[in-house]
């Protein structure tokens, strides 16, 4: 019998079975803390792709994974992304758990028809006798001055794939929980790191090995008169466009961050929309087929008699991603002021 | 569905599999196999010497063509119902079999991994999956063990024959079937993993990727190319600048093996050897058997338009399994009746199993949405 | 200078400079014929793929141009989608015109790399210095026990990057005013056939060279009382559904063919659900972040005040594409049946 | 922007490009050229007689001089701007020199295509952009004739000087430089396309489907290896299973050779002779040179987590630029007073470059959005 294994048996060896203790951390320290725990809880774990070894990931989120854990589960792959994909998809048929890096979302191109076509396709393929439990870790997002090719947020592709799962933490508890979460799914996540909150954010992290359970937003802030639904870097640009239009037009924002693009929690989102009645979108990457599109439509179809105004959309242009110089960067880039602007419209309305 | 934990929870990780486990199917030690004949395919006579050479019990050699004959009537059937519009799609191996029964006979089939593709129903009914299983498939019933009728037939998998479920898409098996290999180097198990591919899918960037990871990590595995001289219908030279696939493991440090197959006892000793190489911790071979194409690429096919009917006569009559009936009537172990006794009981499982997949159901339609995710 | 040919140069040699001559003739005919008139009167315009020269295509698109051409200009590639877009691209920017055939668009996996960061990209990352004037075919959808990998509907990915252009003809006649339109296009244009409609659909084609702009969507039928806003194959089913309910209800039913999917034509869209209130939106795609999805989102962000009713869609399950077997192919595939349910809901809102 | 129409009306396409086309750069006769020299860079010394073999004037030997010590030291500066703050990310070339200006050198910069890639500073100013552009573009000025600053610095282009835009996307310039091929010789443009990568982009898949193409219609073209045996923290012991990335050429049926890239000579001499035999019609050569990165992989890496820096001080000491001087000396075609000129006015031209980047202006923010489709 040649099988994945189960999930069940790999919880993290924690000093705080209960989870209480919390520490103030990095974005970046709440992912390498969890993978480390992960590790050395379970030996069937193996971390590989591009320089995640002596290099300790160019992120450094797997700094001295190496010496701790030999470089037999810790493995610095040649440069090949569908290879990388590819061996990790057989590795988890053969009893391993693999986390795989993509260096960059940008590079995960070459490793498409390996995640489309192999590890989303395969449990339902098979009729549920295989299936894949992969992790796939990305950095993904803008505003680095990382120009087209170290900027990009093509997460919608993935979301429009049935059998994959997408997950974006926005906080270092959340960097830690799906990250759990992910680890003991059955099914290939996709779990999206925000390069540029890797060390800007920072955040309390419970030591536990408590998941955030994929699939269930997160309410960053209640609200009656307007919602905005979001994630990744975008949440913390919106708290600030919202705090900035509540305090000059007394309207009380509400937040929603969906954490999981794919399995979208549904159900938080037409709530909030139908208590409010007015929503915003937001999302860092290109407009036409976005989760702001999905969220939009999926508002529109199922709130409508809600609705006290159009559902808005503020999304990237439909610019091929990010240049690199400053002021263009500026222009192309999300950010709070025109999330304020789209906001006030929509308040107003 | 359950799993043996894998690895002890000291972290005692078994850094390489467990060298010396004993060769399956019969075989003496495969050191002892002899070298390993190298042939042009369509010039080469088969050496009956090398029967000599495969230390291989009679029965043995009785059972290798028993699978041939089995496997090319199954084929064969399968077609026929296409033809008279009984399956609606199907996708043949006829002339690749005495390549995939010699590499079956020559593997662990209790403990080893095949990653198999579509032409390799030789070699998965070898491995385990029945003409029943098969014919569950071409009529797409709901009790298709390999898929549940969702897959064309032709994308063999089992969890349990440990086969390695297929997409349609070609070469992505490749680098799966690395990550299969790694995984049972860590954990040693002692597995050899094999994998299918024809000369088309050599040029996928996928081989590559794969071949390359499989050479530096030294992997027990083997690359098992059936170089039918066609994909669909571009040639050969249209495909690769030089003669060989097997050529091509020099870009990844491992040996490179061409082997006529249509001799299936020259694919044995091939892939035994392979094989023990892989198990001894030598890591991974790309081993070429030179086979060829019966039928069109599929049922959806019409070759006459790129290829020549003359050559297809002129290697139909080098078939393979005709060529090993002949080797075992030579050695005197097998005559008219035998053949004929065999032949009928293998009709008769066909018989069986056409009518079984006939009357089995069809899946139930409410059924198309589970199996997305875990519990659904 | 190394420099893509300019488009100006190339109309097809045709008997009828007029275009008034029409025959009618199958989708795949009126393709072929398009790719013939063009091949013969441009020697620039090369065409590339598996099996496009001796097999003539799998589906026979191409049959005998390797006769006419010679091998030089109908080239048999090796089995290798990256390198089949990647060197057509090369082609391009060396003074060629090249068509690059994707067997199915279920295998464009492996060239997304060069699709999606190649050919996308590099006007907009040169600053307009270089261009990629390559348009790439590729037979999609369902309908035809293909399974999972001879069914797919990813058009979404594509129209989710900037810089590429995509169409999808549902008529023999749009199946040439697009190709031609695509053939003389600057930008890397994505061509979709659906295989399903190769020998099914039938229509009248004009002999000239006259092209149906990209960006310009199709009034099938005009209506009042709703819309269906629907491209390639589910053009015919909505129309049957279409038929159906207005003989049924009496309610008048405008359907749009969008033709093209990127750009997509805003004005006709809007212009529609403002006229009926109404709308349908259907693909043959999974919904999330689908073309269903854009529309969506479009008309409820633009239109919301002149909306009688949620904007519906209609789209294939979030399930791993298409099973083999007829009865799980029929519960799985989009159709007539479905979208007059959800029309007749729509309607009667 | 305009092209010549490229193939005449009547169909007179031309099937190959014309063979016989003279060597630029005053090189005689390539096939005078001498054998290739094939060196261990660690060990090798560079034997002064290949200079006699090369055939070249003392005028090109001092311009190949010139533009080694142009390149040094506009990328030193470079990445001293970016150490003091003043560019944000940069990616150099040190260490990678004599490789690129011998290969710039052995081609026709007037009419073949160069598909470079970031490491390509010497190359590209060899091949005509100066270090006015490079320096609008690592201030990323709008100016930037390669992206107008959209693009990184190192993402080398113009369509003027047929160099292609590059991405960031390693290796996916490999199966475009065979398009580029393709053209050139349907189209009998006589050119000669050379593309360059690192050795861990040996790696994708990218490189084999481009390396098999280019033997199949055996292409004008070079696949240039600078394998500098990182890729970024990878060694090349994890990269490939084999010594030479030049030895993966068997599977592609077109020589593969390796030079010493510290010898720009040798590198010359190599190059030369794969022009010669892609310009009459003979097809692609992979060509490996030895170099060595000597700064970290780009000003956003830190290499001292996994490199020996005594390794980086014994390859600095083998610095091809002094190797070069030190030739030149010895031949009697350099001295102190000749190379303090040279400098002098490297400098002030690297001076007057920066301090008119530093003027230029940055691109309109409104600018973002144009060029996304032709018009736009
Ligand atoms: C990635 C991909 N591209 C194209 C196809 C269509 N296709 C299916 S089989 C095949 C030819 C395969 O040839 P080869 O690898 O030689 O195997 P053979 O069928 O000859 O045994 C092609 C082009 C596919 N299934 N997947
Ligand atoms: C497809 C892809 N994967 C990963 C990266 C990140 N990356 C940029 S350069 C590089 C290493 C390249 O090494 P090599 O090809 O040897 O060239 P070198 O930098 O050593 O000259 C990597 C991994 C990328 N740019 N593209
Ligand atoms: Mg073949
Ligand atoms: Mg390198």
């Amino acid at each position: 019998m040649v099988q994945a294994p189960e999930r069940t048996a790999s919880a993290p060896a924690t000093t705080d079975p209960d989870g209480r203790d919390e520490t103030s951390m990095t974005f970046v320290d709440a992912i390498q803390g969890t993978l480390r725990d992960v590790m050395r809880a379970d030996d069937r774990v193996v971390i590989l792709g591009e320089d995640v070894g002596r290099r300790g990931g160019v992120f450094r989120v797997t700094a001295d994974f190496l010496e701790e854990f030999g470089d037999d589960r810790v493995i610095d792959t040649p440069l090949a992304e569908s290879g990388i994909i590819g061996s990790a998809i057989g590795m988890a048929l053969n009893g391993l758990l693999p986390i795989a890096e993509i260096q960059f979302l940008d590079f995960i191109a070459p490793a498409m028809d390996q995640i489309m076509n192999e590890a989303a396709r395969l449990r339902y393929r098979s009729n549920n006798d295989f299936h894949c439990p992969i992790v796939i870790r990305a950095p993904f997002g803008g505003g680095v001055h990382g120009a087209l090719y170290h900027s990009q947020s093509i997460e919608a592709m993935f979301v429009h794939t049935p059998g994959l799962k997408v997950v974006v933490p926005a906080t270092p508890a959340d960097a830690r929980g799906l990250l759990l979460a992910a680890l003991r799914d059955e099914d290939p996540v996709l779990y999206l790191e925000h390069k540029k909150m890797y060390r800007s954010i920072r955040g309390p992290v419970p030591a536990g090995d408590e998941i955030v359970p994929l699939g269930v937003a997160r309410l960053v802030r209640e609200g009656t008169d307007a919602t905005i639904i979001t994630y990744g870097l975008m949440v913390h640009e919106a708290t600030l466009a919202a705090t900035a239009v509540s305090e000059e037009t007394g309207a009380s924002i509400e937040i929603i961050d969906l954490r999981s693009l794919k399995p979208l929690d549904e159900r938080a989102i037409l709530d909030s929309a139908r208590k409010t009645g007015k929503v915003l979108v937001v999302t860092e990457a290109n407009r036409p087929c976005s989760v702001a599109s999905e969220v939009a439509a999926l508002v529109g179809e199922e709130a409508f008699a809600y609705l006290d105004a159009p559902v808005m959309r503020v999304a990237a242009p439909d610019v091929p991603a990010m240049p690199f110089s400053p002021p263009l960067e500026q222009a192309f880039m999300v950010g709070a002021g025109q999330i304020g602007t789209a906001l006030r419209r929509l308040v107003a309305f | 569905m359950a799993t043996e934990p894998i690895v002890a929870p000291d972290h005692a990780i078994q850094r390489a599999f467990q060298p010396g486990a004993a060769l399956a199917n019969g075989a003496s030690d495969p050191d002892d196999l002899g070298p390993v004949p190298i042939a042009d395919p369509l010039t080469a006579t088969v050496a009956p010497a090398s029967i000599g050479d495969a230390g291989l019990p009679a029965e043995t050699l009785r059972q290798m063509y028993q699978a041939l004959v089995r496997a090319r009537s199954l084929d064969q059937r399968i077609w026929q119902m296409n033809r008279i519009g009984q399956a609606p799609f199907v996708v043949s191996g006829q002339g690749h079999e005495a390549a995939q029964i010699g590499a079956a006979f020559a593997l662990d089939r209790e403990r080893d991994v095949l990653v198999p593709y579509y032409r390799d129903l030789a070699l998965c009914l070898a491995w385990g999956l029945t003409p029943a299983d098969m014919m569950l498939s071409v009529l797409a019933r709901a009790a298709d063990p390999t898929s549940g009728g969702r897959q064309m037939p032709g994308h063999y998998g089992s969890s349990r024959l440990r086969i390695i479920s297929g997409s349609s898409v070609v070469a992505t098996q490749l680098p799966i079937a690395t990550g299969v290999a790694y995984a049972a180097k860590l954990r040693g198990t002692g597995q050899v993993t094999i994998v299918t591919f024809g000369e088309g899918a050599s040029s996928e960037g996928d081989f590559h990727e794969a071949c390359n990871f499989a050479g530096i990590h030294r992997l027990p595995m083997i690359f098992f190319c059936e170089n039918n001289q066609y994909a669909i219908s571009v040639p050969q030279s249209l495909q690769l600048a030089i003669d060989h696939v097997a050529d091509r493991a020099a870009g990844y440090g491992f040996p490179g093996v061409v082997v006529d197959g249509d001799d299936l006892l020259a694919v044995y000793h091939a892939v035994a050897a392979a094989v023990a190489q892989a198990r001894k911790g030598d890591g991974p071979t790309l081993l070429e058997a030179k086979v060829y194409r019966y039928t069109p690429h599929s049922s959806d096919d019409d070759d006459r338009a790129y290829r020549d009917q003359d050559e297809v006569k002129a290697r139909r009559a080098r078939d393979p399994v005709r060529l090993f009936e002949t080797r075992l009537r030579d050695l005197g172990l097998l005559d008219d009746e035998a053949i004929a006794a065999i032949q009928r009981d293998i009709n008769r499982e066909i018989d069986d199993a056409t009518e079984a997949a006939e009357a089995a159901p069809l899946p139930d339609p409410a059924t198309y949405d589970r199996h997305v995710y875990a519990g659904g």
